[in-house]
């Protein structure tokens, strides 16, 4: 039987004019990977630049407890209060659990 | 004002798409090219512009190069600070906003260059090749200019990331580079390529202004929440603006089809490069108010009525220039 | 029948990549465009056609055009109904089926049409440029009659919001926007874009029939399950249909080019609007049996054999009406 | 410490013809934003119209308690029974709950 | 009340590359179906192959926990000594069960 | 070596496309295609110059084809070998890794001889149209025998089954398609389809390398990595490779033009079809070493300089061997 370690996946979805600054910051929150895919959406903030821009882009990113609270932090400095955002978060099961935590998550 | 040329203009079949766009948006239908088609589209037309602009350049004087560039760089930062002041005047947006759409209007559209160039070409009204290196220029003071002129953007991006984005962007990478590959391969080496970048450029103009109705139309329904300051400030911003380029273009010996252009690049107002460096750096700002006008009153103002009109006031300018 | 004309349209390029693409999906190979190129092309088509047509249809004396619209919507009621009660005869399929068969083969196909104007302009043969306008007109009816055979259509979505999309679709918005664009911009507005949507267009349609062989190859092997009835009924109902089209247009007066494109309008099968209308008013109906007999075997089939067929019928009967 | 709120994700991948007549659904059921991505995809029921037309949607959409049961109660009525559609739920952890979810979660 | 039966829903973002053989092996694993979106990424491993060839694939499974055992099996052998590929699970809740679930669960 | 010959070709459009690509991914600019127009721009080239050489192919004596095709497979098979043998001799790497790159370097880049042929049309010097043919051949051997020469592949893709995926990939599947629709047509149906497909091909090609440029710029930052002997034999193995390749087809016989082309397809290293079985087939084997040399080296090198070299040993060696 194979044993899953128990991680966060931080799922965000955010005006794709932001993509390069976001990534940026994941990186500095400790992030070490992440998977984006193209999307579109709608939300109760309505519409944004991002139309002409290209959309949305949806951002899956696989942390540690320590660093999935840095990431919220973040958002919640530089990001909720002016764009266009989505995010969420839930409990995922991994093996090599190493390979997605730079610092151990003790 | 001749009423063929404003019929020609019109019943152009790019333009008529654009209008085909923009119905198709009211009826809520999707006419929408593929994005990533939409995409590779506007590469191409910058591509083109710019190799073609090259190719021009190359035969062009360096001394009779240099005045027009100094007239633009000047017009690309005078221009937002009027903008700025005109809308402080004319309506009720805060200096963020404000920023925003000096931002916007001092920066210029590659689409209603492109139109314009083709009303030329239509006409068969020569103009300096080397306009296409003025849109380059003209591209980016204005957007810092607004920027800065907003001031303080708290949380947003630095205005030097800002900068270098724009500067490093697509728009101005490819038709700066387009410019560098005409001039280096010429006209002979051009001609290789003409049946793709030559001939086929108003057919692909006609789906990109296809694209280009559909967004507007959507835009068309923001209208009523934008205010009357607002809607008149981009007609009459764009005019004053326009007539300003067409007469600096003549006074320093630019040809009547030049000077048209130049004013055309004063008068457009950027829904691309800006809009992306205004999110990033001015978020506070709506952009619900500087798309709708840029992209929903004053492309198509100037698509079908400032296009015929600078023309005609460059013909008319032209006289009291000589 | 002329063994060149056949050879001439079984060896053109398009017809050669449509059966490259057969071959490929059968290797299980992977040859289909990438989706956004896919739905890209199919705008450029129905642009294009109703650009050409529009652009045709300008210089028509609109008495003459009256009858064949007339015709093209009796047409269009008509032979849905035929189709549905043939099913009824050749098939055990229900009625949900069948009226989803009859929407299909009430409503006619853009490439079909396409590769049938193609196959004229490489014999030369001239046709009525306002055929394009009989193409978007005879879309529509035969999708509703067949929604309206098939009866109640438990939980599916309502008759009339489907016809508020097939109506405000793409195809049909493209096509009439192209046409109203070729009649206001005329000869000259169209030679600026002859270029893109005239010359490149047997080629782009090339793209095009290689990726349709790619979905039809995938289709064949679904062939099996469909019953003997179904595939007779694909070859001979477009053949009677297509008789039906030709004689009715020679009669009333058409020429015999146009006669041969209005008989390919009746005997051809829509894979694209009414698949996905069936698709939301009849969630019931199979939409195996529909896109196999459909896109499988009839568009192949017209493809191939009808073209030169129908071709073959508007020469032999011209003599009957005359 | 970032405080998360759970709150629902349900996840839809249906025929992309289905679009339109889905968004309404999950508006009505109450649903005030949604994120989507193209798709394509297998399953047991196996080939579609959408082949030709463009491949599957995938929507995710978050919401509360409430109406995740009446978006399961719309997929059930008058989707499952016709349609190519997988669906399923998961519970996900949010900040700023209110924007997802029209009624509160009382 | 609609009541959820609860599954596993593994997520893998692999080089593209891989697709037909990753697909392959899920069937074999006993996978009933799939869902495949473009995407692409950044990892500890590094670049890959794949930036010519179009990217990753994010490919969402909905298994019973049989399969999913065999399918976590089939990913350490063949998979993660080699390639680029992030795997993740996690359980949700559908209705319909037995659509994705070629063996009972229980 | 003719000056104007080397200058004509590095200030080409495509050519400086392919700079301007490089210049923007070191500029850390995003000026990529969307990947789908990538993909599609992929296949158009494949497809046109399948049908190209179809039709010259159609013209040609049987016999006369006969000996390059033999030609072609044994230079197919042994080029890999040398490769094989002469990474020995010159790196440190491990079997598997000399293994992946024999069979880059055994196989062929389609864009290398796309750039030969507008060269030498460029030029007006003829050559044999089925050479065209020679490179669908030579495509396949070298990654079959690289992959034998790194033996065990633990736990990666079985050959054979990776032998299925590279015969029925796409490149050969449209290339020999459209070889097999050209010869069908001939002249008379590819006339109908020129615009597309002739005229276009330059531009089109021009946009391809813009994006190749950016892949080939990010690859440099890994050259530091790679160590000296790897980077030594990315350019001197080409060299070497289209030596042989030119010699021995001027020794069969073929023109000075066609001569070249063989040399250009037994420098140029695979840097799509051979990465993809590669990386399948030898999971192990370091695809930073492989693409960072056939794609950030020897791809650049025989775009630049390598095209102009076989072009002068063609024209240098063909006094030799008559
Ligand atoms: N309730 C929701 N469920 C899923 N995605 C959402 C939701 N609300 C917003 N989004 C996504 O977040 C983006 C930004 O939302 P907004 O800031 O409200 O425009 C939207 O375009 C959607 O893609
Ligand atoms: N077990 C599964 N896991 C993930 N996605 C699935 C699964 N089964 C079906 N799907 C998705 O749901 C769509 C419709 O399934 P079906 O109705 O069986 O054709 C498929 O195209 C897949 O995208
Ligand atoms: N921490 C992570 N979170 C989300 N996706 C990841 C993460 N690490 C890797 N990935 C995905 O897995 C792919 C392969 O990773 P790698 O093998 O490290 O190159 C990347 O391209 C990402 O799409
Ligand atoms: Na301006
Ligand atoms: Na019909
Ligand atoms: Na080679």
């Amino acid at each position: 039987m194979t044993a899953l370690t128990p991680i966060t996946c931080i799922t965000i979805v955010a005006e794709s004019v932001l993509e390069s600054r976001l990534l940026g910051d994941l990186e500095t929150a400790g992030a070490r990977g992440w998977t984006i895919t193209a999307a579109r959406g709608h939300g109760p903030r309505g519409r944004r630049v991002s139309e002409i821009e290209g959309g949305n882009i949806r951002v899956e990113v696989l942390v540690s407890e320590a660093v999935a609270e840095r990431i919220w932090q973040v958002l919640e400095d530089k990001y909720f209060p002016h764009y266009a955002i989505a995010a969420w978060s839930s409990e995922v099961g991994v093996v090599r659990a190493g390979r997605y935590t730079a610092v151990p998550t003790e | 004002m001749n009423s063929d040329v404003i019929t020609g203009s019109l019943l152009s079949v790019p333009v008529l798409a654009f209008i085909l766009g923009v119905t198709a948006a009211r009826l809520k239908a999707d006419l929408r090219l593929p994005d990533a088609v939409y995409q590779a589209t506007a590469m191409y037309l910058l591509l083109a512009i710019g190799l073609k602009g090259g190719v021009a350049l190359r035969d062009a004087d360096p001394a009779e190069v240099a005045s027009p560039i100094v007239l633009s760089i000047v017009l690309g930062l005078l221009i937002p600070v009027a903008a700025f002041f005109a809308l402080r005047v004319m309506t009720r947006l805060n200096s963020v906003d404000r920023g925003a759409m000096a931002a916007h209007y001092g920066s210029t559209s590659l689409v209603t260059f492109t139109a314009a160039l083709v009303f030329l070409d239509t006409l068969g009204v020569a103009y300096e090749g080397y306009v296409v290196t003025l849109l380059a220029i003209i591209e980016v003071p204005g957007i810092l200019v607004g920027l800065l002129l907003a001031g303080k953007a708290a949380s947003g991006a630095k205005t030097s990331e800002v900068l270098r984005e724009v500067v490093t962007g697509r728009s101005v990478l490819l038709l700066a580079g387009g410019v560098v590959i005409g001039v280096l391969s010429g006209p002979i080496g051009f001609e290789r390529v003409e049946p793709f970048f030559g001939s086929l450029f108003t057919g692909v103009l006609t789906l990109f202004l296809l694209e280009m109705g559909v967004l507007t139309g959507r835009r068309l329904g923001d209208l009523r929440t934008a205010g009357w300051g607002v809607v008149l400030f981009a007609i009459v911003f764009p005019v004053a603006a326009g007539a300003v380029g067409v007469a600096s273009a003549l006074a320093i010996g630019m040809t009547q089809g030049g000077s048209m252009v130049l004013g055309v690049l004063c008068a457009s107002a950027s829904y691309i490069a800006a809009p992306a460096a205004v999110r990033l750096a001015l978020p506070s700002a709506n952009p619900g108010i500087t798309l709708t006008t840029s992209l929903g009153i004053t492309f198509p103002f100037n698509l079908i009525i400032g296009i015929p009109l600078y023309w005609w006031m460059a013909q008319e300018l032209a006289g009291v220039f000589t």
